[in-house]
This record gives C-alpha cells, sequence and structure tokens, in this order.
C-alpha cells in the first residue's frame, strides 16, 4: 500500500525532526523558526509545503518536549493551539455559515510567512556576504584637512530629545514616598489612652467602646482606631494590666481591668 | 538677482579638468563621504561638481582605488579584491548575532518598517538590545511616521549602513528586485487580522502622547 | 640560491598593472608613510615595488592627488596647488547641554509654550541664555503671543529644527511610551537621579554647554 507507506515515512520523519528538534530547543528563534526547520523536512519547494502535515510535526515536537519536561515559552504553546485549530479547519469541510477565514486561506499565510522569513534568512546571509568596508575595502588611511577655521556646531539628535524630555515626565512617577497620615490612630495614641480608661474598666466591655468619638464614623479612620486600640489591649494584657476573651470567631472581643492582682 | 548674475560672471569657473582634480583632491582626503552639497561649498564659485564626479569616477575605473556612490554622499574607497593585501588595515568586525542579522536585512529590505512589522515577519518579539545596538552601530535609525492609524514610528538604514556594505543606494541590495517581484516584501496582514488591527489602532492611538 | 629562484618562477608574479593598482590601494588606505620594504612585504612574491611605485608616479602626474616620496617612504597627498580647497573649516560639533535639551524638547512637544510655563514643566527655572541660543540656533523662534492676562510671548520648534531631525511636523515626534517600548528609553531614572536633579537646578543658570 503506497498510501501506508508514505504515511510510515511520513511518520518516521516528524519522528526523527522532533527528536532532532527537543535535544535543543534552547537554540530556535520562536515557534516560525521551529516551523520553517519541519518545513525542510518536507523537502520541497517552500511554495509546496503541506501545511497540514507541518502543523502535524509541530505538535508531535510539543507533545514530545511536554514528555521530556522540556520548558517550552509560551509563543510554542500558542502556535500549538493555534496549529491544532487549523487543522481541524483544514480537515472538516467548510462550514458555511462561518464567516472567519478559511482554512486554506489560514494555511496560505503560514506558508508566505515562512516563504518570507526564509527569505530575510537568505537576504541576511548575503548581505552579510558582501564586501565589507574594514575588512574587504578601505578608507582614506591619512585624512589631509588643514583645520583653520574653528566652527562650532551643535548636535543633538532625536533620541536625546527623547530622553530629556522622557526624564522630565518620569520625575513626574518618582515622588518620594510619602504615607497619608491624617487618618491613623497610632498604637502610640491608643496606648496611652487605654492606660487612662483601664482604671474604670470593672466589667466586661465591647472593644468598640473603647474607641475615641471622633475616630468611630468615618470607616477608614474606625478601622485604624480599632486595629491600634486593639494592638493596645494585646500589649496591656501581656503586662498582666488587662484581660480579653472573645467566645468564638468573629464574635465581639471584650475586655476589662485585671482585678486580682 | 540680475545683480547676482553679474557677480557670477566675474568669477568664471575653472575648466572642467581643473574642476576634476579639486573634487580628486578632496575626497583623497577624506575618510568620510562627502555630500555634493559640502563638496560644492568647498569648490570655487559656478563649479558643477556632479559633472566632475561623472568624469572622476570614469577616471578610476579598474584603478586600485574606486569612486563609490554612498546614498548622496560620495567617498573613494579601495577596490574590494585587493582585500587580502590589507591585513594591517583590517578592523575587526564585530560578528552580529542571528537575531540582530535578521532584523537589520528586514529593515534594509522592508523599510520603512515598524516594529510590528519586524516581529511579525521574524514571528518573535525583537529583544530589547537588537534594535538598540543596530542604531548604536549607526546602520539603523528612525525613519518617518507610519500614515497609518496609530501613527508608528519606523525603522531604516542609514549612510553609514549602505558605505558598510559597498551599497549606493538601498535598491542596489542584493536581490531585493526578485523579493519584491515574489511578493515577499508585501506587508500580507494575516487573513481575518482586520477586526484586530482596527482594535490596536485605537490602543496606539492612546499610546502616542503621554 | 638556485632552488629559490625556481620557487619564485613557480608562482608567477601578477602583471604590472596589477601591481601598480596594489600599489595604489596599500598607499590609500594606509595610516602613514610606506617605505619600499613594506609595500613589498606586502605585495604576493615576485613583485617589484620600485618599478610599480614608478609607474603609479606617472599616472598621478598633473593630478588633484600626487604620490610623493618623503625621505625613503612614499604617500598620496593632494597637490600642493590644491591646498586652499584643504583648508577648511574646524568644525566642532558639541553636545547640547541637559538644560537646552530638556528646553528644547518641552518647546517641541508643549509648543506653543511659554516661559513661564517650560519652568512649569521642567520644575526649574529657565536661564535666559538657554532659549537665546536655542533661538540663534534657528530651532527655536518666537510664537503668537498667548490670549491671556499679560499676553506672554510663546516659543515654537522652527523649520530648521524639523530637518534636522528629520521630522515632517510637530506629531511626528515619537511618543515616549512608544520609545520605552522600543527599548530606546530607560524605564526608571537612575538611582540617585532626583537627588542630582534638586543639585543640578542650582546650578542650572550657566550649564549651556558640556
Amino acid at each position: 500500500m503506497p498510501d501506508d507507506f508514505m504515511q510510515e515515512t511520513n511518520e518516521l520523519n516528524a519522528r526523527l525532526a522532533a527528536e532532532a528538534l527537543v535535544v535543543d530547543v534552547e537554540g530556535f528563534e520562536g515557534p516560525l523558526d521551529v516551523l520553517l526547520l519541519l518545513s525542510r523536512t518536507q523537502k520541497v519547494d517552500l511554495r509546496q509545503v503541506s501545511i497540514l502535515a507541518l502543523a502535524e510535526q509541530y505538535l508531535i515536537f510539543v507533545e514530545e518536549a511536554k514528555r521530556l519536561r522540556i520548558e517550552l515559552a509560551a509563543d510554542y504553546l500558542v502556535m500549538a493551539a493555534w496549529l491544532a485549530f487549523l487543522k481541524s479547519r483544514l480537515l472538516l469541510p467548510p462550514d458555511p455559515k462561518d464567516e472567519g477565514p478559511s482554512g486554506e486561506e489560514l494555511a496560505a499565510h503560514l506558508a508566505f510567512q515562512l516563504e518570507r522569513l526564509e527569505a530575510m534568512r537568505k537576504a541576511a546571509a548575503r548581505l552579510m556576504g558582501r564586501d565589507q568596508l574594514g575588512r574587504d575595502f578601505f578608507v582614506r588611511g591619512q585624512e589631509e584637512i588643514y583645520a583653520r577655521k574653528r566652527v562650532v556646531r551643535f548636535e543633538a539628535n532625536l533620541l536625546d530629545l527623547m530622553q530629556a524630555y522622557a526624564r522630565i515626565k518620569t520625575k513626574d512617577d518618582f515622588e518620594p514616598l510619602s504615607l497619608q497620615r491624617d487618618a491613623v490612630f497610632t498604637m502610640e495614641q491608643a496606648l496611652e489612652r487605654m492606660k487612662g480608661l483601664i482604671g474604670e474598666a470593672i466589667e466586661w466591655g465591647e472593644l468598640m467602646q473603647f474607641l475615641p468619638d471622633a475616630w468611630r464614623h468615618d470607616p477608614k479612620m474606625r478601622r485604624s482606631a480599632t486595629a491600634s486600640t486593639f494592638a493596645a489591649a494585646l500589649e496591656l494584657v501581656k503586662e498582666g494590666r488587662m484581660e480579653i476573651r472573645q467566645y468564638q470567631s468573629f464574635a465581639p472581643i471584650e475586655m476589662r481591668l485585671k482585678v486580682d492582682a | 538677482m540680475i545683480e547676482e548674475e553679474k557677480l557670477e560672471s566675474l568669477f568664471e569657473a575653472p575648466p572642467m579638468g581643473e574642476q576634476e582634480r579639486m573634487v580628486e583632491a578632496l575626497l583623497f582626503a577624506s575618510a568620510a563621504p562627502m555630500s555634493l552639497m559640502e563638496i560644492e561649498n568647498r569648490l570655487p564659485h559656478g563649479c558643477d561638481a556632479k559633472e566632475a564626479l561623472l568624469h572622476l569616477g570614469k577616471r578610476y575605473e579598474g584603478r586600485g582605488v574606486a569612486l563609490r556612490r554612498i546614498g548622496d554622499t560620495w567617498a573613494f574607497r579601495t577596490a574590494a579584491d585587493l582585500g587580502f593585501l590589507m591585513q594591517k588595515e583590517q578592523v575587526e568586525v564585530r560578528r552580529l548575532s542571528r537575531a540582530a542579522n535578521e532584523t537589520l536585512a528586514i529593515v534594509a529590505y522592508h523599510q520603512p518598517v515598524t516594529r510590528a512589522e519586524i516581529e511579525e515577519i521574524r514571528g518573535v518579539s525583537v529583544s530589547r538590545g537588537t534594535l538598540d545596538m543596530l542604531i548604536e552601530l549607526g546602520w539603523v535609525k528612525l525613519g518617518r511616521r507610519k500614515m497609518t492609524p496609530g501613527r508608528p514610528v519606523t525603522f531604516i538604514v542609514t549612510q553609514v549602513f549602505l558605505d558598510h556594505f559597498g551599497l549606493e543606494t538601498p535598491a542596489d541590495l542584493p536581490g531585493i528586485k526578485e523579493l519584491r517581484a515574489a511578493g515577499l516584501l508585501d506587508n500580507r496582514p494575516p487573513p481575518g487580522a482586520l477586526l484586530d488591527e482596527a482594535a490596536e489602532a485605537v490602543d496606539d492611538q492612546d499610546d502616542m502622547f503621554e
């Protein structure tokens, strides 16, 4: 069966390619680079490359990398998801209700991208293969301009300008850190206040009763005063001057003067 | 206006042979390429530097030193086939990374090109240092903004780039005609990208000014 | 001795025309005059540098450039009668100071802008010299008076400025975010920059030049 045979060789090629790639995933410049290399295993003109086969090879490559627990950048996984989608579009008959681009259009664009990247690689190589100044041809070794008159010319480029402007602009973003202090009831204040109050707290009283009147209304101020009053109470308990209790989670916290001592 | 013309005729321009000598001396003495305007500013009044350059170029054809046109500028450079004699003058040409090579080629062949276009062609994001380094080498510079939504900045190659690779103009880049004919220099958006782009354009608009 | 001669004849020396080209290129690119020996050492085996120099000297007779013998060495020099062309104005390129760059940037981005507005944006008073100098350079000029109390004068950038920076309109100036995204700007001010600036503000008055 020639078909089976084709399939087998394809699979073999894909396996070989995948193995070759997985060894050295670091060396690749992104998923397009991998696809370009995989497409070479098809040994055809890039214009006739089978995108379906390519998608399969790529998915195998990603699976293989996962199996070997090789860390793949997100780009590779995005491409894998996209190729899986493309594959399903290419395999399924086109849905007339579907408005998006057809599988063929998407495949043609990917083929174009690969061909363009390949073309740019070759162009870069040809460029670097050209004669270069300072290596193959040379400038005048001894310049002969005799200076007579000095003229000052001011030089500034766009980058200087931009950097100057950015400097001014970023200055605004970096104001020195300062805290908004007016809504903070400090622990020191709370302790001071509690020490004055505990003498009269012979009965159990709720934490909220100990807050200063002015700090009970605005939610921000109340939060701050509650926290610092509670912390001050703990401090006094530690010193053995107060008792504190709570029957269950979120139940009111109560405290009173420690009587015995 | 008439006054000016009278003034000119008072100082007759030197004969063309003499003008050619002058341009020869000027360009020979300078390592940096000179523009037509720079040359003309140094020549006596009434000289035709363009014509003189034409004669000069012919005279040096096939010599060990050649008159080269680099963009809008001119310079003498040694003939490339004699590079093997110049080990002593050779400066170490920094080998660029593959990413830098590709980015440079893309800027040269697709210019003016935006950063997003470079990334689209390479299929990876352009790392911070790459464009920076090409700009620092003096091979790439900022071009005009693109007249597309968001008016993104573009990158183009410089005269220093042309000089380095012995190119008269970007149109002399190897294989550029074939690439263009094959449609490989087209900016072909991915199918179905129109919607995305419109959305992006709106975002870009915000980025324009801070 | 006889062996040597045989060896030489195996590698035939290039024709004299070629040798002349080689010497021409060598002397052009050399940073210092070269002795006969130095030239011969750089030429392929079997070349006759003396003979080549003779031919070369003849070829350049009467040209804008002459082959000169200086002691035991050889070099190209521009023809003595053309020395007047070489008396070039020596251009000293100076970078704009930070204060000038910042002021220029503000004018470009915020034009038409008053002096008070510049000071408010920079957070530092602008010295007289800075704006004067930018005006003298031809990069900034006076714009219309502002229709606010006191009708203060405004400053705007000029066509010369746009040409120098390769911009078509002031709106072509890249946005800060764009440049940052392109990796062309640092994201953060260098550590201690805030302190430095405070110190600098004091002596900003006369630091027009760097």
